[in-house]
């Protein structure tokens, strides 16, 4: 290609030139659409979705960072969602059962926490397991057709999990009305729950620290660069197995931590999976693979989206609208609205 | 002689970078016409545009008389104008024979082949084909797999053949039989557009060059004018390059 | 200080290279020539632990390094690998590249004294630190490939192709660079196409036709050889 | 080019033994094949085999045998994973059974119309999917099954939803030996149908597409036609199975159209081997009846089947990933005596 230089630009076209790009459009749009909504439905739809978007973010981040390091499509990650929920509920109802009996108010307000990092440690642990005794082993053997092969490894992966759950635990929800017993919050002449505003800390948090994580630090920065370029990343002595190993355990914790943190909504079940796994693909098809940042910006999206589905239409109809919406943009847009050819994507 | 390709004010451009910038030029039938410019003066991105791989932003490409820009390369293809890439394109789970097969079944419908597996076969021979046709291409060297490009773009019995950078690589020896096989190529009647890094090969083979320098057109003509033209040894042909 | 000797290597099926044997002493400035796909790239991939030769052995001031992955190579033996196609970061900035490079190295201090160092050899990495290296034209990129593989402070240096792409002035200014790191006591082993070029620069030359090594001698002898001469000088 | 135009313009008469065997290999047929076949008919009055249960489970196998040979169609040619498969099969028992209890269209006639709307979505889902390549392809054709499902779902005035739709048999009797023969033939019609159109120069433009799209372009194969042309194809024969299902089992529930179905189809597919059509076919039977030995022995591990599906999945992926077909070839190269190298391989 020829080195032309790029012309220099006035601050402002430049800015005019970024809001009206498709990205820039769609953070607009969203936002008048937010405010339509709020003045329509009420504040609670958007505080709604706000709550759960960050959750949606959280897992959608996850499941773009592994496709960008591993180039890894995971169907199993709404599998970690589950198994964060169940461990949380194992963990949380006998402690929530012993204070009961034994109360305290400090251990009270921090049970929860115990049942939120014990999901977040068991998600790491079963991505660290299925990194080293399934793809590590695929990837030994042969990388042709990988992002395929590999793909269909979760989705077996993903069946195992479900079936094997359902056979030892059984079919029946295991949920929890809520975390904290405080009384609702008011916000924007809206009650909401404890639960959803430390979740929504919790979500905006890790997020923080994720991005930062990926931004300054060694590890960090040696993840991205083995998204950008695996052999490259060898040559300047960065081990791939280690990286491969870290970012999945990364993105099963976070994953499981979505699971965990939204147990009073989600209760734990066998399939419980299948709608983040899917709403955590609408979020990266939206806003292309492997960009972290803008899962952010996505999981509002979807969750929004949802959200007025349910209110206007009904809330059978929240997966059938966000589907069309999702699969309209893939056919306007093919990579996402913010993404750019992203390796992988064009391997047949 | 008659005109084969025309091509007119053809720009393309990616994002804000201007790959090929208002390029117009003329290929006349049965000649060996060269492309050459230091590398990414934009002679992929114009051989991508004429070929039918991307649109070009503007501009109108005519082929054999015919307004041909916006159609898509198989189109171009059956009409006769065959390609080779830069970086070979195998089907690599097809034999080499196969490989060859599929641009005679489906790129050559202007005359009727009854037995395209002889037809690969002969196009394979043709091209000195250095392997057993039956080998599977996910097999074959970079060498190999670019006679085997080659002898796929004949298959479709081409009017125009576009090369591009075919002889990267090669022995002294491999070279001088590639130019035997393009000339033998243009003298059954195939008008040949190459792009090429070896000024050997340009030298040897073309009849007219033009030159791409970051995207626009700086020369035209013979290879011997072109050579001596101080615009082009000032921008391309350092004097190493033109001892090689 | 590194010795190949008589492996044979290549990629699944197709074997690349048979038998090949070549040193490198300390100090010392090493050509490897010859025409695309006679292995010169397959032989420093090999070296630098990307592919795993299929017989025969590497060894680095007498230890065996065979067999081990890429990474390891690079950490324990103090070698560095420029790759033809260069593998950047190109969504990271200059300078985050150039810290990628100094990954093996865990001590700060020691990581800002490699990076003074490179922005003293290549003024215009140090301008354009904070551009994403995508972003580079094809010089500077070349020149950012090198002062990464630098940054890890190697012993040796092997540089596939560093030519391939460029116009004939800034291929000029990179083998300057190269030059200039060996005056500074670096060892370089050069794979190139450029035969004429690269023969002038070097102390000593090794001539690779079709995955075996044919011809080895002082680079200025070479240059003499009637061989050399038809088939990759033309005269 | 002007050069030796013999080759164009031959044609050579053959031997009818030739010609016959021609025509054979033309539709994929080879002695192995033949004497399979006649097994399988005369094997409903063999016993075990003659009794109901088993009548039952050999009915079901014949019915995911063809289904593996549609699937392998577009799977293992072109090579995109039609995701939604599964969607396409209740698209077509929905119509038919729809027309049968709202019409009284006979199911004879039904199971034909039932493949209109299901080629008709198969034909959009291609035009969809024709920009995306590999996994986006998947996951678009996944997002299309999903939202056929949700539609299936939520228009119970139609579908009854999740209650289920009963939909009139075949037949009178009881019996399923009937059944099987039908199947049978449905079964023999897809894959001679299917190996005929891989086996004419269609499947050479369809591997071509599949392994390499632009050089597909550049030797003058239109990949637009092809692409639209086999998922139209694939999808009018899993409508055409769909109605099958509805009249011989009676009901019909959303359940039908989950990706889990597709799973099913997907894992034998391939355990069967890629890019065969007939391998899935073929390991379908001794698999499904593996599967429903365990399902009726142990009735209290009520998902054992799937994650045996899972498992083999896995495991032949990572380490047979030519499945059973290339088992075969490679015996057969034995006896033959030819070079497997330079065969092309089953799968890739």
């Amino acid at each position: 290609m020829a080195e032309t230089a790029l012309k220099k630009r006035s601050p402002f076209i430049e800015f005019v030139s970024k809001a009206t790009s498709s990205a820039g459009l769609t953070i607009i749009f969203t936002i008048i659409i937010a405010i339509v909504a709020t003045v329509v439905a009420g504040p609670f739809t958007l505080l709604n979705a706000i709550v759960t978007g960050g959750m949606w973010a959280l897992l959608a981040a996850g499941l773009s960072l592994v496709f960008g390091v591993m180039n890894l499509v995971n169907f199993a990650h709404g599998e970690f969602f589950m198994i964060g929920g169940l461990t949380a509920y194992y963990v949380f109802t006998p402690i929530s059962a012993y204070l009961k009996e034994n109360p305290s108010p400090f251990l009270t307000a921090l049970a929860p926490f115990a049942g939120i990092i014990a999901a977040t440690i068991v998600g790491a642990l079963v991505g660290i397991v299925l990194e080293k005794l399934v793809f590590y082993q695929l990837r030994k053997r042969t990388k042709e057709q990988w992002v395929m092969n590999s793909f269909l490894l979760t989705v077996g992966i993903s069946v195992i999990i479900i079936n094997g759950v359902q056979i030892i635990w059984g079919t029946n929800y295991k949920g929890i009305t809520s975390y904290w017993d405080a009384k609702p919050l008011e916000v924007l002449g809206v009650f909401i729950s404890v639960d959803r505003i430390v979740v929504f800390g919790i979500a905006m948090v890790t997020m923080a620290i994720f991005w930062y994580f990926l931004q300054r630090t060694t590890t960090g920065r040696a993840i991205r660069a083995v998204s950008q370029d695996e052999t490259g990343a060898q040559m300047v002595g960065i081990d791939l197995n280690r990286i491969q190993v870290l970012t999945l355990a990364l993105s099963s914790a976070l994953a499981a931590m979505a699971g965990a943190s939204l147990l009073f909504m989600f209760p734990s079940y066998p399939t419980v999976g299948l709608k983040p796994l899917y709403i955590a693909w609408y979020v990266v098809i939206l806003v292309g693979l492997g960009n972290v940042a803008g899962a952010l910006v996505g999981g509002f999206i979807v969750a929004l989206l949802q959200t007025l589905t349910g209110y206007f239409i009904g809330v059978t109809w929240d997966d059938v609208i966000p589907t069309a919406f999702v699969m309209l943009i893939l056919l306007i847009r093919p990579s996402g609205l913010f993404g750019s050819e992203v390796k992988g994507v064009h391997e047949q | 002689m008659s005109t084969i390709l025309e091509v007119r004010e053809l720009t393309k451009r990616f994002g804000g970078l201007v790959a090929v910038n208002d390029v117009s030029f003329k290929i006349e039938k049965g000649e060996i016409f060269g492309l050459i410019g230091p590398n990414g003066a934009g002679k992929t991105t114009l051989l991508n545009c004429i070929a039918g791989t991307h649109a070009p932003n503007d501009g109108v490409v005519s082929f054999l008389g015919k307004k041909m820009t916006g159609y898509n390369a198989d189109v171009l293809c059956r009409a006769g104008m065959s390609r080779t890439f830069q970086i070979s394109q195998p089907f690599p789970r097809l034999t080499a024979i196969e490989n060859v097969m599929v641009a005679t079944i489906f790129g050559n419908q202007r005359s009727n082949i009854f037995n395209p597996e002889q037809w690969a076969n002969e196009m394979l021979e043709y091209v000195e084909f250095p392997m057993p046709p039956e080998t599977l291409a996910c097999n074959l060297n970079t060498v190999q797999l670019k006679r085997l490009d080659l002898a796929r773009a004949l298959a479709s019995e081409p009017e125009l053949l576009l090369l591009d950078e075919l002889a990267a690589g090669l022995t002294e020896g491999e070279l001088h039989e590639l130019m035997q096989i393009i000339r033998k190529i243009r003298d059954n009647g195939v008008t040949v557009l190459i792009i090429e890094h070896i000024m050997r090969v340009i030298m040897g083979l073309c009849d007219r060059v033009m030159v791409l320098h970051y995207g626009r057109k700086i020369a035209e003509g013979t290879p011997q004018s072109v050579a001596k033209d101080p615009k082009v040894t000032e921008a391309y042909l350092g004097e190493e390059t033109l001892a090689a | 200080m590194l010795k190949v000797s008589e492996i044979d290597a290549g990629y699944g099926f197709l074997q690349v290279l048979w038998g090949v044997s070549l040193e490198v002493h300390e100090g010392e400035f090493v050509a490897l020539v010859g025409p695309n796909g006679a292995g010169k790239s397959t032989t420093l991939r090999t070296i630098a632990g990307l592919i795993e030769p299929m017989a025969g052995e590497i060894s680095i001031n007498g230890d065996p390094i065979g067999g081990m992955p890429a990474n390891l190579v690079i950490k324990e033996k103090g070698i560095s690998y420029i790759s033809e196609s260069l593998n950047l970061f190109s969504d990271m900035s200059v300078e985050e590249n150039l810290l990628l490079g100094a990954y093996t190295i865990r001590d700060k201090a020691q990581q800002k004294e490699s990076l003074a160092f490179v922005y003293d050899l290549f003024h215009r990495l140090a301008e354009r630190k904070s551009q994403l290296a995508g972003t580079l034209s094809g010089g500077e990129r070349k020149m950012l490939a090198i002062a990464r593989g630098i940054m890890s402070n190697p012993d040796l240096l092997l540089v596939d192709e560093p030519s391939l792409g460029l116009a004939p002035n800034l291929t000029h200014d990179v083998f300057q660079a190269l030059l200039k790191l060996r005056d500074q006591g670096v060892t370089i082993l050069l794979v190139e196409q450029n035969v004429n070029t690269t023969l002038h620069i070097t102390d000593r030359g090794y001539v690779i036709e079709k995955g075996q090594i044919i011809m080895e001698g002082a680079s200025k002898k070479l240059l003499n050889n009637k061989h050399v001469q038809a088939a990759y000088l033309g005269i | 080019m002007t050069q030796n135009s013999s080759v164009k313009y031959t044609y050579e008469e053959q031997e009818p033994i030739e010609r016959i065997k021609r025509l054979a290999k033309k539709f994929g047929i080879s002695p192995v094949g033949l004497l399979s076949l006649v097994i399988l008919l005369i094997l409903p009055f063999i016993p075990p085999f003659n009794q109901e249960h088993l009548l039952r489970w050999l009915v079901g196998a014949a019915l995911i045998a063809a289904q593996t040979i549609a699937f392998d169609f577009t799977t293992g040619y072109i090579n995109v994973v039609n995701f939604g498969f599964a969607a396409f099969l209740g698209v077509g028992g929905y119509t038919s059974a729809l027309l049968a209890v709202n019409f009284g269209i006979s199911p004879w006639i039904g199971i034909f119309l039932g493949v209109i709307p299901s080629a008709v979505l198969g034909f959009l889902t291609g035009i969809l999917t024709l920009r995306l390549r590999g996994i986006f392809a998947a996951l678009m054709s996944w997002f299309v099954g999903l939202a056929l499902l949700g539609l299936t779902r939520n228009l119970t005035e139609l579908t009854r939803g999740p209650l289920g739709l009963n939909a009139p048999t075949f037949l009178e009797t009881a019996s399923n030996r009937p059944y099987f023969y039908i199947i049978v033939a449905m079964m023999m019609v897809t894959y001679l149908t299917l190996r005929w159109i891989t086996n004419a120069h269609y499947g050479l433009a369809f591997r071509a597409i599949g392994q390499n799209i632009d050089a597909a372009r550049a030797s003058g194969i239109n990949p637009t036609y092809y692409r639209v042309f086999n998922f139209t194809l694939q999808c009018a024969f899993a409508g055409w199975l769909g109605g099958f299902y509805a009249h011989y089992y009676g009901i019909l529930t959303p359940a039908l159209m989950a990706t889990s179905h597709t799973v099913e189809v997907l894992a034998i597919s391939y355990v069967g081997g890629r890019g065969s059509i007939w391998g899935g076919a073929f390991t379908a039977f001794p698999f499904v009846f593996l599967i429903e030995f365990l399902r009726s022995n142990l009735t209290e591990l009520p998902g054992l089947h799937l994650i045996l599906y899972g498992l083999l999945l896995i495991l032949v992926m990572i380490f047979y990933p030519g499945g059973v077909a290339q088992v075969y070839d490679t015996i057969r190269d034995r006896i033959t005596n030819r070079s497997p190298q330079n065969q092309s391989a089953a799968a890739d």
